[in-house]
């Protein structure tokens, strides 16, 4: 189904946490909604399931606006945050309980309704542990029970509110894969809340960034990185240090600051770049060149992937930078080095933004 | 300053829970104690009379005196004499209940000899109260069992008042035309069906009757009666003497162990002997009870109207004997006592 | 504006649950205590106070007060001892010790006093050898406060013991491996977690101390001026004819009883509060 | 001694990681047995100085049933009673806002705060037939409460109601919106909600609540015996049965209602206990 929501407003009191949210989801989409605690992301999910009222605003499922239909009768399925399992139940029970409370006329029969738990257990996994008790089973199987129990209705909309965020790393991976799959396979519009970035890019095909009560940019993951809307987006996505610069005549220079200046297509004014790791080269050196050294290396630290990275304070910023190619047997900590940016998101002072590019080709690279 | 002194705790309290020796109280007085174990309607009267006897005491020793007094049901009040409550005194309501002690071996068995008439200084007899103006025209006993006439005596297992008043009423029914015990029982049945409130003390049936508004007539005894009429003064209850009535006699006695153990007993039966003397008897006709000094009852003819008394020696054989007939578990009470519904 | 639209009832439903709930506690809870204080003022503040003021009713509060405070220490030591074994350590027989603990609650006031004067009365199985050394116990102090201990012998283990296993073993563990011995680790770790709990269980044991009746009927004898608490001093107001009297020294039982609510409720605010901070506002 | 017999953990070595054990185990055997226990024991043994008959005789007879019946009755009825009423109060203060609030939350407290006796001589002030609500209800309905089997009830009801309300309290606390909410996502009506999740969770707090006012209420005496009327065979409680016996001279047969009282209590309270941890299975 087509999720539409146009200027949703909600307060809390003195505080706002929705300022007038607006986007669409497609049929069949998979969504991530993406932004830091307190950005408003829970409350619009809790909106869109008819959990919380708002003050302004429309949201649309299915081109049928859902003003004044109750949760109970819009058939969204919602995986919480901790999974809000009845604990009373079996998992048995908690599956069927959306089949069981239908009224009267579509409720099926106690075989039907059997034989659909036992097919969710089976889609999600599980179908061993159906007599089993909520506190009984794991934290991965309890939010597959949760995914299960929310899937048994045949919503029109799945909802997963931080569904990750009680797993272990390792158990996270797999189930994100596992959902994922699941997702392709069954074609349900779904709406992922997270503040995992790395979530979020993963699983969505578009990922909606909230930044204090509005949708910042709403953009498949690779347009968060190539093209960052906002400087909040490019600051959230990818890591990226933020330093303060000044263009001038369309180059972006960093006042004392040992790194090269950078083209730059921006008015004259201040500036702010973000660097994402990868961006930054760090060229070890034998001796510092010309009395004091232009950076030093603070210290090295070695990726998942094996690679080795050096890490460098400029300014008051942690800066991460990649070692340059020939140089890594240099690299120590303490050692003097130069270094060579690829490319940064500049954002001026008027709001413009532009993509900034090394003044020469990089030697090094 | 009435706060200024700490409750004098029993010193043999005191032994047995040493940890208590800090907050023990300075033993200031060095004034001898004298408990008397009471039941429920002589508080009055032995507040008054402690009062004067630990004066007259002091006058004619020099010895300062404090009477201590427990008021309860006359059985409780036995019951925890033989448990080990020390009295030196007991004056309770019949003489069954000093007997029940006497076995126990605390009081001589001889007693109720001991001092003049059966250890009694002072009667009483059950009469009625009614609402003001008799609205259900009762007049005697037999008026009580009429339908829809609530009766408010307490429990004769528990009170002893209340083994009066039914002692009463069977002695009343066995002088009827064709009285016996059967018919004296048939008719203490249906009273007791008149019974909507069974209160474990005389106090409890009294409060129901004047202050909750319970039935139409309360089996009190005389004294209750009219002390109720003088601390109810706006509750418009009368009294009602019916035509015959039983001889009350409140035993009193000293209770010998104790009395020996404490070395109590010179006071004890000066406080005994007390009451029959003139101040004690007059006492005890203010309070309401029939004193023994005849000039006494004489003078106070309008509160004590002569009528028919039958003593329980005469109509039932003596305490032990109505006792084990009529109250024992299992006894006359028991069998007949079915409430109505 | 409704804060949980979905799953909150309508106001009209909200609106008569509330006023049902009013109803219930004004006329079960408010009303039997209005009817003591209204009875109590009845025939005017002179007569109310006059009857606190009697030396009978202030040595009966002070018997009460020192009956109080003989009982809640000791039963304090017990009851601390015991949740703290129970919760701390393995050992058999630990569900049978929590039964054994709470069994006084199922127990009749009027059995909990029986049982110390068949055990102490003249005719009870220590009687006569007591009375032999001159040691009373049922009819004073010690019967009384035994009495008292009885009756209110769970408060302050139950109150702290679901506490203290709530909170597991681990903090004492800890403890254990940095040294402490096991009074340390009581005073130091366990008592500072409980602290709360406890002093709202010694409330609670206060309050039933002062207010028992009926385990304290039975072994008082009823001495004016000597083994009358208050609670029994309010029957024999009340058996007095003496009714505003008897209420108005039933206002001051009341006043102790509310008094201990107050510091009972007032103690769990701050705790709440305490907790909420500790927990941050995770919403 | 029966230590050793028990089978010990797998692991082997049972360890005792925390210090303290004998002191506090030493302290709190003491305590219970002095206090409780070596008390208790003459209730067991008292009555058997009447020989099996005798007891059997001293506890069957009709009064005495009668007195057991009424005690048992009286105290499940008001302990049923105190169920709605327990749940609403807490409901009330936990999960609606309305003036007043914070003083029903104290006034909850307030019958174990209120001495017993005050409490029974209160409320037959209030519920006879002369008093504010006895009247009242008199003129009304034509009802009796006081001085009948219904003014026990009453008075019971009072003294058990907190015990349903702060057993429910936390557990009405804790649940919070959650499982509501999750129950109206999946369909559920609010009815559904109510009857299919809140009180099933509730269900074992309420039961320890009801065990407990019953308990309490099984041998209430200060509270009863003012407003009861003590009629025996109609409103005669058990616990003044003890007392009339005692008055009575009778210690094996005042203790012999005693042990019947306890014996009678405890499947009871056993009961629901189990019944309890049968709705708690599988529940951490």
């Amino acid at each position: 189904m087509t999720v539409t929501v146009t200027g949703l407003v909600r307060r809390f009191g003195a505080a706002t946490a929705l300022d007038g949210v607006s986007f669409a989801l497609a049929e069949g989409e998979f969504a991530a909604l993406l932004g830091p605690s307190g950005s408003g992301k829970s409350t619009l999910l809790r909106i869109l399931a008819g959990l919380e009222g708002s003050e302004a605003g429309e949201v649309r499922i299915a081109g049928r606006s859902m003003a004044g239909v109750p949760a109970r009768a819009r058939n969204i399925g919602v995986v919480f945050q901790n999974y809000a399992l009845f604990r009373h139940m079996t998992i048995f029970e908690n599956v069927a309980f959306g089949l069981r409370v239908r009224p009267r006329a579509a409720r099926p029969d106690r075989a039907e309704t059997a034989r659909r738990v036992r097919e969710l257990l089976q889609l999600v996994q599980i179908p061993e542990l159906e007599r089993r008790y909520p506190d009984q089973v794991s934290g991965g199987q309890r939010q597959r029970v949760a995914l299960a129990r929310a899937l048994a209705i045949e919503p029109h909309l799945l909802l997963l509110d931080e569904p990750f965020g009680a797993l272990d790393a390792l158990v996270r991976r797999d189930v994100r894969r596992w959902l994922r799959g699941l997702h392709d396979r069954l074609g349900l519009t779904t709406l992922l809340v997270t503040h995992d970035q790395e979530e979020a890019m993963e699983l969505a095909d578009r990922v909606a960034v909230m930044e204090r009560g509005r949708v910042v940019q709403f953009d498949p993951p690779a347009a968060l990185l190539a093209a960052p809307a906002t400087p909040f987006v490019a600051g959230f996505i990818g890591h990226a240090a933020r330093l303060e610069g000044e263009v001038r005549a369309g180059v972006l220079r960093f006042g004392s600051l040992p790194l090269p200046p950078l083209r730059a297509a921006l008015p004259d004014g201040p500036a702010t770049a973000f660097l994402r790791p990868g961006a930054v080269v760090a060229e070890a050196l034998a001796e510092a060149p010309g009395g004091a050294p232009p950076a030093a290396i603070e210290l090295l630290r070695v990726t998942a992937e094996g690679e080795r990275r050096a890490v460098l304070t400029l300014g008051g910023v942690t800066l991460e930078a990649r070692l340059a190619p020939g140089s890594e047997a240099r690299a120590a900590r303490g050692a003097p080095c130069r270094l060579h940016i690829a490319g940064a998101q500049v954002f001026g002072a008027g709001g413009g933004r532009a993509e900034a590019r090394p003044l020469r080709a990089a030697p090094v690279l | 300053m009435p706060g200024s002194r700490l409750p004098p705790l029993p010193r043999r309290a005191l032994l047995a829970a040493p940890a208590l020796l800090a907050a023990a109280p300075a033993r200031a007085q060095a004034a001898r104690e004298l408990l008397n174990v009471s039941y429920d309607p002589t508080r009055e009267l032995y507040r008054d009379y402690n009062a004067g006897f630990a004066k007259a005491w002091q006058a004619r020793t020099g010895q300062a005196v404090r009477v201590n007094t427990s008021h309860g049901g006359s059985g409780r009040q036995a019951r925890s004499v033989i448990d080990g409550l020390a009295a030196d005194v007991v004056t309770l309501a019949l003489a069954y209940d000093v007997d029940a002690i006497a076995e126990r071996g605390l009081i001589a068995r001889d007693w109720i000899t001991r001092l003049p008439h059966n250890s009694a200084p002072y009667t009483s007899t059950i009469t009625f109260l009614v609402r003001q103006g008799n609205p259900k025209g009762i007049r005697d006993w037999g008026d009580l069992v009429k339908p829809g006439i609530g009766v408010i005596t307490p429990n004769p297992k528990t009170s002893g008042g209340a083994r009066w008043n039914y002692l009463a009423a069977w002695a009343w029914a066995l002088r009827q035309p064709g009285g016996d015990d059967r018919a004296a029982e048939e008719f203490l049945g249906r009273l007791y069906r008149n019974v909507p409130v069974l209160d474990t003390g005389a106090r409890g049936s009294t409060t129901s009757f004047v202050q909750r508004g319970q039935g139409d007539v309360l089996l009190a005894w005389e004294n209750e009666a009219h002390l109720a009429l003088q601390e109810f003064a706006g509750a418009k209850v009368e009294i009602v003497t019916p035509s015959l009535s039983i001889l009350a006699e409140p035993s009193v006695a000293v209770v010998d162990r104790n009395a020996e153990r404490r070395g109590t007993r010179d006071l004890a039966e000066a406080y005994l002997q007390g009451l029959y003397a003139p101040e004690g008897q007059a006492l005890a006709a203010k309070h309401f009870y029939r004193p023994r000094d005849a000039a006494l009852l004489a003078a106070h003819a309008a509160l004590f109207p002569a009528m028919e008394l039958v003593t329980v020696d005469g109509a039932f054989g003596g305490w032990g004997e109505a006792q084990r007939r009529h109250f024992a578990d299992g006894g006359v009470f028991d069998q007949l006592y079915k409430p109505g519904r | 504006m409704s804060e949980r639209p979905g799953i909150a009832d309508p106001a009209w439903v909200r609106a008569l649950l509330a006023g049902a709930a009013l109803l219930v506690g004004l006329l079960l809870l408010a009303l039997p205590l209005a009817v003591v204080f209204a009875e109590a003022l009845r025939r005017g503040w002179g007569v109310a106070t006059a009857a606190l003021a009697d030396p009978d009713t202030l040595s009966a509060i002070r018997l009460t007060l020192l009956v109080a405070a003989i009982t809640v220490p000791v039963n304090l030591v017990g009851g601390l001892a015991a949740a703290w074994c129970i919760a701390k350590h393995d050992f058999p027989g630990r569900r049978l010790l929590t039964t054994l603990i709470e069994l006084p609650f199922s127990v009749s006031p009027v059995i909990s006093g029986l049982v110390f004067v068949l055990l102490f009365g003249l005719q009870g199985w220590f009687g006569p050898w007591l009375q032999a050394r001159d040691i009373q116990i049922v009819f004073a102090l010690p019967g009384l406060v035994l009495a008292t201990l009885f009756v209110t012998f769970p408060f302050v283990a139950r109150t702290v013991l679901p506490l203290m296993q709530e909170q597991g073993r681990t903090e004492e563990e800890a403890a254990a491996t940095l040294g402490a011995s096991g009074w340390q680790v009581f005073r130091r770790v366990t008592l500072p977690n409980v602290q709360w709990a406890l002093l709202s269980g010694v409330l609670l044991c206060n309050a039933r101390a002062m207010g028992e009746f009926g385990a304290v009927s039975v072994v008082s004898g009823h001495i004016r001026g000597q083994t009358n608490t208050v609670p029994l001093h309010v029957e024999i107001l009340y058996n007095e004819y003496q009714f505003a009297g008897a209420f108005a020294v039933a206002a001051l039982l009341a006043l102790l009883g509310l008094a201990t609510l107050a510091a009972k409720t007032a103690l769990e605010r701050l705790t709440g509060r305490r907790l909420g901070e500790g927990t941050g506002d995770a919403a | 001694m029966s230590a050793g017999t028990l089978p010990l953990p797998t692991r082997g070595v049972r360890v005792r990681a925390i210090p303290g054990f004998g002191l506090s185990l030493g302290i709190t055997l003491l305590w219970l047995g002095l206090i409780v226990l070596l008390p208790l024991a003459t209730l067991l043994v008292r009555p058997w100085e009447l020989g099996l008959a005798g007891v059997w005789d001293s506890v069957t007879e009709p009064r005495v049933l009668a007195a057991l019946r009424l005690s048992f009755g009286a105290a499940l009825l008001a302990a049923a009673i105190d169920l709605p009423l327990g749940l609403l109060l807490a409901w009330a203060i936990t999960r609606l806002r309305f003036p007043g609030r914070g003083l029903l939350d104290a006034a909850i407290d307030l019958p174990f705060a209120l001495p017993t006796a005050v409490a029974g001589i209160a409320l037959t002030a209030l519920l006879a037939p002369n008093g504010w609500l006895g009247a009242l209800l008199a003129a009304a309905f034509g009802w009796r409460i006081a001085f009948t089997p219904w003014g026990i009830v009453a008075a019971l009801v009072f003294v058990g109601l907190p015990f349903v309300a702060r057993t429910v309290e936390p557990v009405l606390r804790d649940t919070g919106p959650e499982a509501e909410e999750a129950a109206a996502t999946l369909g559920a009506s609010r009815p559904q909600t109510l009857a299919r999740v809140v009180l099933p969770a509730l269900w074992p707090a309420l039961l320890a609540g009801f065990a407990l006012a019953f308990a309490r209420a099984v041998g209430e005496y200060g509270s009863v015996i003012f407003i009861a009327g003590n009629m025996p065979l109609v409103s005669e409680i058990a616990p003044l049965l003890i007392v009339v016996r005692l008055e009575q001279f009778d210690y094996a047969g005042a203790a012999a209602v005693g042990l019947a009282m306890l014996l009678l209590a405890f499947p009871v309270l056993l009961g629901l206990n189990l019944l309890q941890r049968a709705l708690r299975r599988g529940r951490a």
